[in-house]
């Protein structure tokens, strides 16, 4: 794998970080990592992120789960039908509370899959272009960039106000 | 020795118990069952293990077995004097359910509760297992039968040689018929004496007779042909000499048909059993019937309605005349306008019968009191009508209770050598003042054939046990008109030996004797007898022909008619006046048998001590019945201990508060308050009998029951009265629905509706059957037959009293009582069982299918896919499901009794009612092996097959020709609670009552 | 905002992680006595599972009692945790932010909780799994249309739902405790649980909008789950059960027991970890608003029952309301009163829920009061139904309190674990709320 | 894409384990016990072509074929004492006097054989010979197996109900017959 330089600046204050964003995003600086302890839309509106796609993962979860939840029922029920107290053997009003059900579980278990997997979260702890402190009060904006455009990057964050700025490879 | 195992299973389980027979190939061997039999299934499920299972062949098939198949048996019961006759089903070699012989003219195929569970007596855990004899340090032990004999033998030489012959004295109940004349013979033989001992055995009906009509015999009743039946505290739907035929007949005199039906009136002082189904109860002041009767035969005289010839008239008029009502009322308490008006209701509502002379009210004065209820009859003319003088009661023969009186005195005296006693149980039968346990023990040699070990057999030098009814050969004849067969159903459960038997194999070692009882055993003896029997009434048959005849049909059926008698001079002679009662107490104090358990021969049955008393419910105890009022002056609440103090005694005992007693009267049950007899019924409530006098009736030398006066006092302490119903009112809320014979006449009564009404979803479709029921409360008098029927056949199991209190007694059919006490008090009973709904609540809930409706109407219940969520008893609306809170247990070899076809249910399972889908299954088999359709009244469940009135009807409602679709749709039908929509297969059929006056 | 506005962010998370600290001997203790506890109620369950179910106190016609009324404490206790994190989170309500996470945790735990009931009041537990729809060699299924399999499908869901819920709202948190932490086996547990979660922008915005799902998917899942909850007495025919106002009267009380749970749950832990900055007693007076609202729903079911029972006419509605009020077990319906809505009508004083001592004790009068709501719908209208003939009283058994101790001792083994190993409150989340700092701010 | 590959074997392994759990419960396992007597069907039913209900007597008649009572054994025995040859069963060689020899030391002392059960049903099920062999014509062999070729008698079904099931709705020829066939009560009492 081709080795990316990245030039890293740690922000103490969301204005100060936002503005940095703005400014890189007008150097033409496009594939920016932002961290932050919470949250912020201020954020994300610089960013000028799509919308998240973990709702398509939802919709078909939910919609899987209402076809299980009306399948599983009916065809059971028929599958050997048995009289109870003269009701019909397929009963749907009863059968739409797991149709509900199984929306609700089988909706819930796909967004978290969407989420695992959107947001490429995996169980190793963040080596490279992280700092702790991006979990406590600092923020911080990762530019990946060519090795000439380093120095161009530095200036911007600094300017912006980066308490300090590192370089990594990723 | 085989055993057959199952893993998990309460299954019976064959094995080496202490006194069991345990070897030999025999005839109807049950011990080398067939190891495919299926035996009683227990449920278990889930991924239980398999069992490693042996198969288990027969040595030599028994000729009359095929696994698998049941096979039935005709006998005669011997539960009480009555003699029923009895079909018992053999599976496996193993009797497992009783049912009355539909042959039987005392029965016609109905039971009581203490015939259905004669089967807890062939099976009691706590039987004797064999011969015992006392040792050296005077404990009972065990013996074999040769030694046992040979001891007897020894004795019975040694008294011979002394020539005290004389002081041998056979002790035994009625037992009539060649058991009877075998052991007349042979004490006779000896030079010794036959005593009857009957602890019911009515003598002041008797000597009412003889006084009244020169015939010293009790007489059979018609009660089905009378319009009006009064009752003078005589219990005949209990234990009045033949309770299962008079409950038959009082049925059908009393039940309604043909819009109409006979009135019933009680007199009483405790509203007894019987007299809940009467129509009318007379609360008289105890001990003044007679009056009441007199007063009655005046109002009747002299109105001039008897129909006597003039000179009984005038001789009746005399008698009667100083007994206007208006001075009988101030006697009795009974309001002069009733007397009168049961005077003209008696006469004209013809052919009416005035009965007498229950135990529980027999006083000093019986004689007296029956002898002016049969004048009644008499001046009614229904003496030779419905009144039979031609078929008369063996129960006659019993010696009096004077006559045992005088052996207790002779015995005292040391005037008995040797005492043997057969199905009598004196030490807690007699009063304890008569002192009999301290006579016994001057007698130098006692011998006990009892099968139990009792008070008496306890203090016996040696027991002989003898086997069950269901166990021996033997005949019995419980009136004239009957000789009923008695035949083993199955080989002894225990190392016992027939009487007869062993009667006849020690007379082959007593010299004198030999030539005399030559027959090798008792059944040879008994076919001897019966060849006697043939030449009198069949001469011209074969003897193996007739007799095969007459043990497959259960014996000799014949009609005797009514005799005309004429009123004897004697009556002119007899006094009335009040009887004496002894004590200075103020409140009256009345011992009455139970129907449970008679005179306390049931109480080791476990099924008839959880049989819950029609009345109050309660079971496994003893309880005082006590008015509120009185119950209120001394401070009394339900469960709290009463100390009873006569002359003679104390005994303490739960109140029970009971509107249906007079104020001045207390009553308790008897038949408990056993010191031993079994681990069902050892020190298990109280004995009334401990504090009563020894009174007899003057007359006749009967035992006056009714003859103390005691203190009540409460003793401080209180406890739970375990009962099974607490609730008495039914809150208006028409369970047991009640219906006026002037509305059913006017027709101005509320139809119930009969159309299918509108319905969210389809009708239902059932495949050729829909099964159901109709239960005419007009006839059910509360008898509990069907619950015990139903324990039997279903496998329920007791679960003892600690559990009751608990409310958890399985018991899937019950008789719901509520008092009425808006109109006088009334008591009305309603047999609850599951009511297999069209639209089961209990259904739908179940999670896992394990209650569902099946195709044939049936309200199903898989034990074995039943998770126990409880959900379903919860919404049921008559809470007729009961739960396995734990795995129930039969004590060997109780659970020889265990019906094969049905699951036994382990813990955790939810069971109820099938409506004896086994039965019906059957039914259907038979009719499908047959190529036929099931026949109306073919499939028979176990409670309407008992029950001796004919309350139950079963069939298929689809087939509209049955009789119980057509009772489906009577006037007076109706379901429980309809308007919850459950469209229950059970059709209830109001009770009719007359117009209160 | 004034008194938060004290916090920084770093203070946030050094006084929230500080709570993660080696226990003290008086957590080891509450901890143990906590075990002890649960092992006796084990032992009485599994007593019960060898003997047989009639060791509890059941007796004819009650078929259902203290289990099933802990079955439904649990379930209702676990609503207001939902309620709190879910419904809230909806409607923006600022003050659920310092609550909300310990809110949760009881959510999840009183649902693991009450999951156990219907398995421990079951007559062969072991056969358990029979309602669950699985292939089996029987080719049985099951019965949907019992409202029992509803449950089964209703409070599953929940739980696999309000444990993601739960974990999701946790994974930026415990990504800041695995910044922190240096031990090694604490640090690699938190590593793996923070699924390498780095607070980027990308995981943010995925974050957001399924923790937004989350929220939607669970505001009608915990109406319908109480909802099922009540129609398992709804659905039948039992008097006093059969009713329509049931779901929204079991779902209002859900919230309202749940509350009071919180509270009950809250207060001491305030005070053991000090955590006065961050729970405010304008946290409190919101719960305690909540809970005079949902204590006048309750107490209005309770008199439109009675108001139903005696309007329609029914005999059997009606004999069992007068029962309830008058018959042998009006101790404990004047107690559900007294507690449900008696009490909580001193919260209209504000004195009254601004302090912390009086709102604490009200809180555990009012646990009192909803476990008894619970016993006197089932217990009281199973022993006076329909059938007077089959009326019968119930009398709670050693077994069955045991048991519920057990499952107390459960519910807070998991606390207890839950307070010392993750964190109690939302480290993320009360930044939020907190002003951003800015340079423009400092510079003021 | 691990994460992926890692949750889907997690849910292959899941599902490995229900398949297996249903192949277990569903499979028709063999159990072949040893019997206190080498008693071969094989001999008498296959090779000496005696019929089933010589011995099971009451297979028609009864809800239980029947297990030949040692009289019946004897019946034929007394006259039949088998060759002293050594009989060649699963590597083991067997004398088929000596065990012919042993059913009469049993009869000598009138005691049963205590025969280990192959074919088990629960106790909760109430299956009849006779509905299904008598009515239906059912041969024995659809559930015993080719019981005449086995030296051992060996389970060949296990008798589950799932088994049952899919035959009673096989022989269903409406929908009347489906319902009475599969109504629980047929075989649960």
């Amino acid at each position: 794998m081709i080795k990316e330089q990245g030039v890293f600046g740690i922000f103490s204050y969301i204005d100060s970080t936002v503005q940095a964003i703005k400014k890189l995003r007008e150097a033409d600086f496009k594939n920016l990592r932002v961290f932050s302890p919470f949250p912020s839309h201020e954020i994300e509106e610089a960013l000028e992120r799509r919308e998240s796609i973990v709702r398509f993962f939802t919709l078909t979860g939910a919609t899987l789960g209402a076809l299980c939840g009306l399948t599983l029922t009916i065809l059971t029920s028929l599958d050997w039908p048995i009289r109870t107290s003269a009701k019909p053997i397929v009963s749907l009003p009863p059968f739409m509370i797991f149709v509900f059900e199984l929306t609700v579980l089988f909706g819930s278990l796909a967004t978290l899959l969407g989420l695992l997997i959107n947001s490429r979260l995996r169980r190793n702890a963040p080596r490279v272009m992280y700092d702790p402190r991006f979990s406590e009060d600092k923020f911080g904006i990762a530019v990946v960039c060519k090795i000439e455009d380093i120095r161009k990057v530095e200036e911007i964050l600094k300017l912006s106000g980066a308490d300090e700025v590192q370089f990594e490879g990723i | 020795m085989s055993e057959i195992k199952k893993g998990g299973s309460t299954k019976p389980v064959l094995s080496k118990g202490e006194g069991l027979i345990t070897g030999g190939i025999k005839r109807r061997d049950f011990l080398k069952i067939l190891g495919v039999v299926g035996g009683t299934a227990a449920i278990t499920g889930g991924c239980s293990p398999e069992p490693v299972e042996k198969i288990i062949p027969y040595v030599i098939p028994p000729d009359t077995i095929i696994p698998g198949i049941p096979k039935w048996y005709a006998s005669t019961c011997m539960e009480c004097p009555a003699g029923c006759g009895i079909l018992v089903k053999n599976r496996e070699g193993r009797a497992i359910k009783i049912e009355g012989n539909p042959l039987s003219p005392i029965n016609s195929g109905g039971t009581c509760a203490r015939g259905q569970a004669a089967l807890q007596g062939l099976y009691n855990p706590d039987r004797i297992g064999g011969p015992h004899t006392r040792n050296s340090s005077g404990r009972l032990e065990p013996t074999a039968w040769d030694e046992a004999e040979s001891i007897l033998v020894e004795k019975i030489k040694e008294i011979r040689s002394k020539g005290n012959g004389n002081k041998i004295v056979f002790l035994t109940n009625n037992i009539s018929g060649s058991l009877n004349r075998l052991i007349d013979d042979w004490v006779n033989a000896l030079g010794g004496r036959h005593i009857v001992y009957e602890t019911f055995s009515h003598e002041p009906l008797k000597e009412a007779n003889r006084i009244s009509f020169g015939i010293n015999k009790i007489p059979t009743y018609h009660i089905e042909e009378t319009k009006y039946l009064l009752s003078f505290g005589a219990d005949m739907l209990e234990t009045w000499l033949s309770p299962v035929q008079y409950a038959r007949k009082f049925s059908e005199m009393h039940g309604y048909k043909n819009k109409s039906m006979g009135k019933f009136v009680q007199v009483e002082p405790r509203l007894s059993l019987t007299g809940v189904s009467a129509d009318e109860w007379i609360a008289i002041r105890p001990g003044t019937e007679a009056f009441l009767a007199l007063g009655i035969a005046n109002a009747i005289l002299s109105e001039g309605a008897a129909s006597v010839t003039s000179g009984e008239a005038d001789k009746l008029n005399r008698l009667v005349k100083d007994y206007k009502p208006d001075v009988v009322s101030l006697i009795t308490e009974v309001p002069t306008e009733t007397i009168t008006r049961i005077a003209k209701e008696f006469v004209e509502s013809r052919p009416s019968l005035a009965l007498g002379g229950g135990a529980a009210n027999t006083s000093s004065k019986s004689t007296e009191t029956l002898v002016a209820i049969n004048i009644l009859n008499y001046i009614a003319g229904n003496v030779g009508d419905t009144v039979n003088f031609g078929d008369t009661l063996t129960l006659s023969n019993a010696n009096s209770f004077r006559e045992i009186a005088s052996l207790v005195d002779s015995m005292s005296k040391g005037e008995v050598e040797l005492l043997l006693i057969y199905n009598v149980n004196p030490s807690f039968t007699l009063p304890k003042t008569l002192r009999f346990d301290e006579a016994l023990k001057k007698v130098p040699f006692v011998v006990s054939f009892s099968s139990f070990m009792d008070e008496t057999t306890e203090q016996a030098n040696l027991v002989l046990p003898d086997h069950t009814t269901l166990e021996k050969w033997g005949d019995y004849t419980p009136q004239d008109s009957v000789y009923g067969v008695i035949q083993p159903i199955m080989d002894p459960v225990f190392n016992t030996k027939s009487i007869g038997d062993v009667i006849l194999s020690i007379s082959k070692k007593i010299e004198g004797l030999e030539s005399q009882f030559s027959s090798n055993t008792f059944y040879d003896y008994l076919r001897d007898s019966w060849r006697g029997i043939q030449t009198r009434l069949a001469p011209d048959k074969d003897f193996e022909a007739f007799w095969t005849d007459k043990v497959e049909r259960g014996g000799i059926y014949r009609e005797i008619a009514p005799i005309q008698v004429r009123l004897s001079q004697e009556v002119s002679t007899v006094s009335f006046s009040e009887p004496k009662f002894e004590g200075e107490g103020a409140i009256y104090f009345m011992a009455y048998p139970s129907y449970r358990y008679y005179d306390g021969r049931g109480a080791n049955k476990p099924w008839l001590q959880e049989l819950p008393d029609a009345i109050t419910t309660a079971v496994w105890d003893t309880w005082v019945e006590i008015n509120p009022e009185t119950a209120r002056k001394i401070g009394v609440k339900e469960g709290d201990f009463l100390s009873i103090e006569s002359p003679y005694g104390n005994i303490t005992t739960q109140a029970y508060i009971y509107k249906g007693i007079r104020p001045d009267t207390i009553a308790v049950p008897i038949g408990l308050g056993h010191k031993s007899y079994g681990r069902y019924a050892q020190n298990r409530g109280v004995n009334p009998i401990e504090i009563l006098p020894v009174l007899t009736d003057e007359a006749s030398g009967g035992f006056a029951w009714l003859s103390t006066k005691v203190n009540v006092s409460k003793t401080g302490k209180r406890e739970q009265l375990v009962k099974t119903q607490d609730s008495t009112s039914q809150e208006g809320r028409g369970i047991a629905q009640a219906i006026t014979l002037k509305e059913l006449e006017s027709g101005v009564h509320e139809q119930h509706e009969l159309g299918e009404k509108f319905d969210m979803y389809p009708p239902q479709k059932y495949i050729k059957h829909r099964w159901g029921m109709s239960i005419d409360l007009s006839k059910c008098i509360g008898c509990g037959a069907c619950v015990t029927a139903c324990y039997a056949e279903n496998n329920i199991p007791v679960v003892g009293k600690g559990q009751v209190a608990k409310r958890r007694e399985m018991s899937w059919i019950r008789i719901e009582r509520f008092y009425h006490e808006d109109n006088g008090f009334d008591i009305r009973f309603i047999p609850m069982l599951c009511q297999h709904c069209g639209n089961a609540p209990c259904e739908p809930v179940c999670p896992v299918y394990a209650t569902y409706h099946n195709h044939e109407g049936l309200n199903a219940m898989i034990y074995n896919r039943c998770v126990g969520t409880r959900y379903c008893s919860n919404n049921c609306t008559y809470k007729v499901r009961r739960f396995n809170w734990f795995t129930y247990n039969w004590p060997e070899p109780l659970n020889w009794q265990l019906n094969p076809d049905v699951s036994v249910r382990t813990k955790g399972v939810m069971e109820k009612c099938t409506f004896c889908v086994q039965r019906i299954r059957f039914g259907e088999d038979r009719a499908r092996d047959e190529e036929r359709n099931v026949r109306d009244g073919e499939i028979i469940p176990a409670c309407a097959q008992a029950c001796p009135t004919k309350v139950i009807v079963f069939g298929d409602l689809k087939d509209g020709e049955s009789t119980v679709s057509h009772l489906a749709k009577d006037e007076r039908g109706y379901r429980v609670l309809q308007e919850v929509n459950t469209q229950p297969a059970i059709t209830y059929l109001k009770k009719v009552t007359w117009d209160k006056a | 905002m004034n008194q938060e506005s004290a916090l920084t962010y770093s203070k946030v998370n050094h006084d929230i992680i500080r709570m993660l600290d080696k226990p003290t001997v008086k957590w080891w203790s509450l901890f143990i006595f906590d075990l002890a506890v649960l092992a006796f109620g084990l032992f009485c369950f599994l007593y019960q599972v060898y003997t047989g179910l009639g060791v509890a106190g059941y007796r004819h016609p009650v078929f259902w009692a203290v289990y099933i009324t802990n079955f439904v404490f649990w379930v209702g206790i676990a609503h207001s945790g939902t309620l709190i994190s879910a419904i809230l989170y909806l409607f923006r309500a600022r003050f659920r932010m310092s609550i909300y996470r310990i809110s949760e945790a009881m959510t999840v735990f009183a649902v693991l909780t009450a999951g156990l009931f219907p398995i421990i009041h079951l007559g062969r537990p072991w056969s358990f799994y029979w309602l669950l729809p699985y292939p089996n060699q029987r080719e049985l299924w099951v019965n949907f249309r019992s409202p029992l399999l509803w449950d089964v499908f209703a409070v599953g869901t929940y739980l696999t739902v309000s444990s993601i819920f739960f974990f999701v709202g946790m994974i930026p948190d415990i990504a800041a405790i695995r910044d922190r932490v240096k031990e090694i086996p604490r640090k690699i547990i938190y590593t793996i649980l923070s699924l390498g979660w780095k607070g980027s922008t990308w995981e943010w915005g995925h974050y957001t909008r399924a923790y937004f799902y989350f929220a939607a998917f669970a505001t009608p899942l915990v109406i319908s789950v109480h909802s099922v909850v009540s129609w398992d007495f709804a659905m039948s025919n039992v008097p006093g059960w059969h009713s329509t106002i049931f779901p929204p009267y079991f779902v209002a009380g859900a919230i309202f027991s749940g509350l009071a749970m919180v509270i009950t749950l809250v207060v001491p832990i305030r005070k053991i970890f000090h955590l006065e900055e961050f729970i405010t007693i304008a946290n409190f007076e919101g719960m305690a608003k909540m809970i005079i609202l949902t204590s006048l729903i309750v107490t209005y079911a309770y008199v439109v029952e009675f108001f139903m029972a005696w309007y329609s006419g029914n005999p059997y509605e009606w004999g069992q309301f007068m029962y309830r009020a008058k018959g042998d077990y009006a101790l404990f319906y004047w107690i559900m009163i007294f507690c449900n809505s008696v009490v909580p009508l001193l919260l209209w004083f504000k004195k009254v829920r601004t302090n912390i001592k009086a709102l604490f004790i009200i809180s555990l009068f009012i646990n009192i009061g909803m476990w008894f709501e619970r016993f006197n719908i089932i217990v009281i209208s199973l022993s006076h139904d329909f059938e007077p003939g089959g009326w019968g009283l119930y009398r709670v058994s050693w077994v069955e309190l045991g048991v519920t101790a057990g499952s107390f001792a459960w519910f807070f083994m998991f606390f207890l674990l839950f307070i010392k190993i993750l964190p109690a409150l939302s480290i993320s989340e009360i930044k939020e709320i907190l002003p951003a700092p800015t340079r423009e701010a400092k510079a003021r | 894409m691990k994460k992926l590959l890692k949750g889907c074997s997690g849910v292959l392994l899941l599902s490995l384990i229900f398949l297996g759990f249903y192949l277990y419960t569903a499979e028709s396992s063999t159990k072949a016990p040893e019997q206190p007597i080498f008693f071969s069907h094989k001999i008498h039913s296959g090779d000496n072509q005696i019929p089933c209900q010589y011995c099971h007597s009451y297979v028609t008649e009864s809800t239980m074929p029947g297990i030949p009572s040692m009289q019946k054994c004897m019946g034929c025995h007394t006259f039949i004492a088998g060759k002293d040859e050594e009989y060649k069963y699963d590597g083991k060689a067997i004398n088929i006097q000596k065990e012919i020899q042993k059913v009469k030391e049993y009869w000598d002392k009138k005691q049963p054989i205590s025969w280990i059960r192959v074919n088990y049903l629960p106790d909760f099920v109430y299956f009849t010979h006779k509905r299904h062999v008598l009515r239906e014509g059912i041969e024995c062999k659809t559930c015993h197996g080719e019981v005449e070729k086995m030296d051992v008698v060996q389970r060949v079904y296990r008798l589950q109900m799932g088994w049952c099931v899919s035959c009673h709705q096989e022989k269903a020829k409406d929908g009347d017959e489906l319902t009475k066939l599969k109504d629980c009560l047929t075989c649960h009492k």
